[in-house]
């Protein structure tokens, strides 16, 4: 098998252009949640090249998988903080008096009342 | 010329899907071409030598992220409702989205990378990874702070979330 | 050798530690006694965190391969956690009567100055990544922390978004880095750039195709933290991003204090351990880079605080236009230079803590937070008027005060260094600033305060009031001492050559 | 790259895949007459027809008519992902018997290093089949029941990975294979603790009975499933069993010894029938558990697992790992004092844990089933 067969650049670039298609969205999309998916998109791109990097310039590897792990983590962080951001601005907006007692069926019902 | 084919066709997949996300009108739609478009870089993780984090891409994006959005679309009806109205082309943000890849296409080829990849995967590549994630000369108090940092989130999201 | 490594980060620990007996007393007491408690059990971290600064002694230490403690750690980490106590005891009655969870924000808060100080000592990028982070989500959980105001909740919002888009900006600038070098320690990648470059006559890199990534990093960092003009003009951003007007007065002074601190350290370390003083690249970083950023927070701080009738804001872009000067530290990267920006900063510090004490007090009286409503503040609040003139005089950079010192000698070292015209500039954003600054002055003292009620200053506030006035005045007419501590901080970064 | 291996590893997929869904009508029938005989109710579905045909080839039928039924998509729905999500459901069911051990080399389709994690993400994928059927079918019943599948799902995937961990620590290794290895004695032994958070978390996530619910067909029609019916639902449910058949043979594998059995030095095949064996007792064992005991209401269930389970989950792994360290560094080499060692530690954890749970029970604390709930959400009838 040849060596190198894939050079780094392409991936970089693929990095580079899923990068900027996640910056494109959070830039022309105004709701939170595509807003979230582009973010993830953006460090996606991230944890990309610093893969590719890692199988190119770094004999033991470990300090980019450190690193992506890093990412990874930073990037589950901003989505679940998003999303609680999320119930608690839909929140106010409704006014709903819920039936039983059973507290995990009542958020569906509960956001629905929201979308007036 | 395999691997350049495989890599071709998932990045090409990979980047239609992540176009996708930022286009599509329907938001339920939006979260599987996210997922896809993760799907389709795990393969090249693959790729790059890197079962582990192909796993872990997976594992987190796929499995984490993108489940957490999609399941919060189906919580937020109304809010997901709301993002398919406004989902518009923006021309401004094309046109930087666009200006900027162009310089860092420019930059990745002016920049001296190396041609060759390291050796291979040499055997027990994972367990000098878990040393070093626990070692204090590697990156032990980055390890740890991963922790902080998701004990921080996990009580500030729950405060967020609660009803009053 | 680990034993001894967790002692260097004994202040973070013990804020830590404050952070989880908080949260731990909050299952188990009420709402009451968590009012009662939690500021004090905060209070007591926030003090041994202080305290045991002072006990680690001065010699360089790497702790835990990512971390450097050094006389620069020990004075940023001072500052920050001065800082902290002082904000603690500000927002106690604050807090005590606007939320539910007292225990829970001041867990928070402790969370984010441990990431504060992380970020202020990390030798490494990814470490710097993660501390960042740590900062940004406690500080977008506190802006948001007030839950019954919809205002917050966006403002919160806000932080998250234009936050992780800087995080993503600024990890694809590292990433870069570490693709270049192969490495993520500051040091380790400085001499793989200069491997990179000088061995061979002809440089292996073109500079400019760096410039990207330079400026990834730049913008990721500074807007991040918040140092910078960047977080006032992002899109839909006619309310302050970084939650200014959103938050509350404590959460905004500690917005306004910590995080930026913090940057301006680890902006330090990077341009003087990261990047290779020789080559190109450290020139580029600083002059333009750095240098475009000094001069847009000067002039766009000072402009737009001129537009301002809430003080909140009006205060936040003067931040800015301060903030400005204080870059310019970073321009002039030489060992003088960085005593005068570790100067400015502390008084800036002084300053602003004490501005935002008044602002504090006033805003519970009258949550409008209009210049307006300061009328005749003098007669109503007399310490409250005394203070904010002290405060804004230091700001403005009057001789005696700590503004002063620090200004004068940021000024100084730019005309030896030769920026001349960055010199004019900053000279020219600090009469402008006059404008504002008199405004603020002319309501207070000369308007009259017909129709205003008298505005009661609680015991908590007027401590940390005279404190941070006597402060200012002692560092404005003695400072011989605190000089020579800035130096010794500086001098880390030149003593080897 | 060598074309006959490529074939033999295509092959032996082929032959892992094939596996489970034989197994799966034979499992159904079997586990159908367990539930009967322990429920007494000697013929399930009440009258039947006595006559005809043995009983056996029932099943037979069975497959067929459900094969043979058409492909009903509802109007409305979203085609694409309506289609999508039960053939996604039948393929994570299949995927994680890819890296199960079935002998001591070679009888795997592939010993990946990172195993445990491969069999991680294909279960916490599990939810996304859920929430594509859910959004898809685009009713309230269907998104609803997604929902409460989806966090029913991901709750109990955190006592299962916490459990997963503690014989990947005692191992040192993710890959199956090297577990089996590993395994002097079985890891029930040292561990049971792990192993009964193993089997309690496994049962909730195969949404089986006493622990199931997640679909809750009583309170929201047929849940997620609403919408579906003939060939795909049937699909759904041929994944459900397998999954449940799947987590017997995982559990065999990390607490079981796998594999491992007597005379595997003369016939090394056996490896594979003492594993199928081993399975086949935790699936009925599971089915035991599931006929006997009635349904816990849904907010109960995940009340508990977050503040019992959970816990103990951390508890047992973070004791599990010192007591490891602290026998390794007293330099016991023998590994019966090593299993003794763990086992008074869990043994310890497992009584204390029973102390606080009938503590609060005394003291009134037990979370109290609202009039009302119990019976719109109680046990069904018979098994679906």
């Amino acid at each position: 098998m040849p060596i190198a067969s894939v050079p780094l650049s392409w991936y970089l670039i693929l990095g580079a252009a899923l990068f900027w298609v996640g910056l494109y969205g959070l830039l022309a999309s105004r709701a939170l949640i595509r807003t979230l998916m582009s973010i993830a998109l953006m460090l996606n791109a991230v944890v990309l090249n610093l893969v590719a990097f890692a199988r190119f310039v770094e004999p033991a590897r470990t300090a980019g998988k450190t690193f992506a792990l890093i990412v990874y983590a930073i990037a589950a962080a901003q989505a679940a903080l998003g999303l609680a951001l999320l119930i608690a601005v839909r929140r106010p907006h409704s006014t709903v008096a819920v039936e039983g007692t059973d507290v995990l069926n009542r958020a569906p019902r509960v956001v629905d009342e929201g979308k007036r | 010329m395999f691997e350049q084919i495989v890599f071709l066709v998932f990045a090409v997949f990979a980047l239609v899907a992540a176009i996708k996300v930022v286009t599509t009108p329907r938001i339920s739609h939006a979260v599987l071409w996210l997922m896809s478009c993760f799907f389709g870089v795990a393969v090249l993780y693959l790729l790059l030598d890197s079962p582990f984090m192909a796993g872990i891409q997976l594992l987190i994006y796929t499995g984490g992220v993108a489940v957490l959005i999609g399941v919060a679309s189906v919580v937020l009806r109304g809010a997901a409702r709301e993002a398919q109205r406004r989902v518009t082309h923006s021309w401004p943000a094309s046109i930087v989205a666009l200006s900027l890849f162009l310089l860092m296409a420019w930059m990745t080829l002016e920049l001296p990378l190396p041609e060759a990849p390291q050796a291979a995967n040499p055997e027990g590549s994972l367990a000098l990874l878990g040393a070093a994630l626990v070692d204090p000369a590697g990156y032990l108090l980055p390890f740890e702070l991963i922790g902080v940092l998701l004990l921080v989130l996990l009580v500030g999201a729950l405060y967020l979330g609660k009803e009053r | 050798m680990l034993i001894s490594d967790y002692l260097y980060l004994a202040p973070v620990l013990s804020l830590l530690a404050g952070a989880l007996l908080i949260l731990l007393l909050d299952l188990l007491a009420d709402r009451e006694q968590m009012g009662r408690w939690g500021w004090k059990a905060a209070l007591a971290s926030g003090l041994l965190a202080l305290g045991s600064t002072f006990l680690l002694g001065d010699a360089p230490v790497r702790v835990l391969n990512v971390l450097a403690y050094d006389v620069f750690t020990a004075y940023v980490w001072r500052l920050l956690l001065g800082a902290l106590v002082l904000l603690i005891l500000l927002g106690e009655s604050y807090v005590r009567s606007h939320t539910d969870e007292p225990g829970l924000f001041y867990a928070l808060l402790m969370f984010f100055a441990a990431g504060a100080l992380l970020v202020a000592a990390s030798t490494n990028t990814m470490m710097l990544l993660l501390a960042v982070e740590l900062l940004s989500i406690a500080g977008t959980l506190l802006v948001g922390f007030l839950h019954a105001d919809r205002r917050a909740t966006q403002g919160a919002i806000r932080c998250l978004v234009y936050g992780s888009a800087m995080t993503a900006v600024m990890a694809l600038g590292f990433s870069w880095f570490y693709g270049l070098t192969g490495t993520t320690d500051y040091a380790l990648t400085s001499e793989a750039l200069s491997g990179l470059w000088g061995s061979s006559p002809a440089p292996v890199i073109r500079p400019i195709a760096l410039v990207p990534v330079l400026a990834f990093v730049l913008v990721g960092l500074v807007v991040k933290t918040g140092s910078a003009p960047f977080h006032h003009w992002l899109p839909g951003a006619s309310d302050v991003s970084g939650g200014f007007v959103g938050a509350s007065a404590p959460v905004a002074a500690s917005l306004a204090i910590l995080p930026k601190v913090a940057g301006f350290a680890a902006l330090v370390r990077l341009t003087l351990v990261m990047l290779p003083e020789a080559l190109d690249l450290h020139i580029v970083w600083r002059w333009p880079l750095v240098g475009i950023l000094a001069v847009a927070a000067m002039l766009w701080g000072s402009l737009l605080g001129l537009r301002q009738h809430n003080i909140k804001r009006l205060m936040a872009f003067s931040g800015i236009a301060q903030l400005g000067y204080v870059l310019i530290g970073v321009v002039l990267a030489t060992e003088a230079g960085l005593s005068a920006l570790l100067v400015a900063l502390t008084a800036y510090v002084l300053a602003e803590m004490g501005t935002f004490t008044a602002i504090a007090v006033v805003s519970q009286k009258m949550p409008l937070d209009l210049v307006s409503d300061y009328r005749g503040l003098y007669r109503r609040a007399p310490l409250l008027a005394l203070g904010l003139l002290l405060f804004i005089l230091s700001l403005f950079g009057m001789p005696g005060t700590a503004g002063f010192i620090g200004k004068l000698w940021l000024f100084t070292e730019t005309f030896r260094a030769g920026y001349i015209g960055l010199l004019i500039l900053a000279a020219l954003s600090s009469v402008i600033s006059l404008g504002y600054y008199g405004r603020v002055v002319r309501a207070g003292f000369m308007d009259s305060d017909a129709g205003m009620a008298p505005v009661p200053v609680p015991a908590a506030a007027s401590v940390v009031l005279i404190a941070m006035m006597v402060g200012v005045l002692v560092l404005g007419i003695f400072p011989n001492t605190w000089l020579r501590w800035a130096q010794a901080a500086a001098q880390v970064f030149f003593a080897s050559g | 790259m060598i074309w006959s291996e490529l074939l033999l590893r295509a092959l032996g997929a082929l032959g892992m895949a094939i596996l489970p869904l034989v197994a799966t009508p034979f499992l159904v029938s079997g586990s159908r007459k367990v539930v009967g005989r322990i429920q007494n109710h000697r013929r399930p579905g009440g009258l039947q027809i006595v006559t005809g045909p043995p009983a056996r080839l029932r099943t037979l039928a069975a497959v067929i008519k459900q094969l043979s039924q058409g492909l009903i998509i509802p109007h409305g729905a979203d085609r694409a992902g309506f289609v999508a999500a039960p053939i996604l459901a039948v393929a994570l069911a299949l995927a994680t018997w890819a890296v199960i051990p079935l002998g001591p080399e070679g009888l795997q389709v592939a010993d990946l290093e990172i195993g445990v994690l491969y069999v991680v993400t294909v279960s916490l994928l599990a939810p996304l089949a859920v929430l594509l059927a859910g959004w898809s079918s685009r009713t309230g019943n269907a998104e609803d029941g997604a929902f409460r599948a989806i966090s029913h799902l991901i709750s109990h995937k955190v006592p299962l990975i916490l459990a997963l961990l503690v014989p990947v620590m005692l191992s040192g290794s993710l890959s199956l294979q090297e577990i089996v290895l590993a395994q002097q004695i079985p890891y029930i032994l040292p561990v049971p603790l792990a192993a009964l958070l193993f089997l309690l978390a496994a049962e909730a996530e195969v949404g089986r009975l006493p622990l199931g619910g997640a679909e809750a067909s009583g309170a929201i029609a047929t849940g997620t499933l609403d919408e579906y019916s003939g060939t795909m639902l049937s699909a759904f449910n041929l994944a459900e069993y397998v999954n449940s058949f799947t987590v017997s043979v995982l559990f065999s594998v990390f607490f079981l010894g796998g594999w491992r059995g007597p005379w595997l030095a003369e016939a090394p095949f056996l490896g594979t029938v003492w594993l199928l064996l081993k399975a086949f007792v935790v699936f009925n064992l599971l089915v035991f558990i599931r006929a006997a005991l009635p349904r816990l209401r849904r907010d109960q269930l995940l009340a508990f697992n977050w503040t019992y389970v959970v816990p103990l989950g951390m508890l047992v792994l973070v004791t599990v790992a010192l007591v490891d360290k602290l026998i390794v560094t007293l330099g016991v080499t023998s590994v019966g004092w090593w299993g003794a060692g763990l086992l008074a530690a869990n043994l310890v954890i497992g009584l204390g844990m029973v102390a606080v749970l009938v503590w609060v029970e005394r003291a009134g604390k037990v979370h109290r089933a609202a009039p009302g709930m119990t019976l719109r959400d109680g046990p069904r009838p018979e098994e679906r």
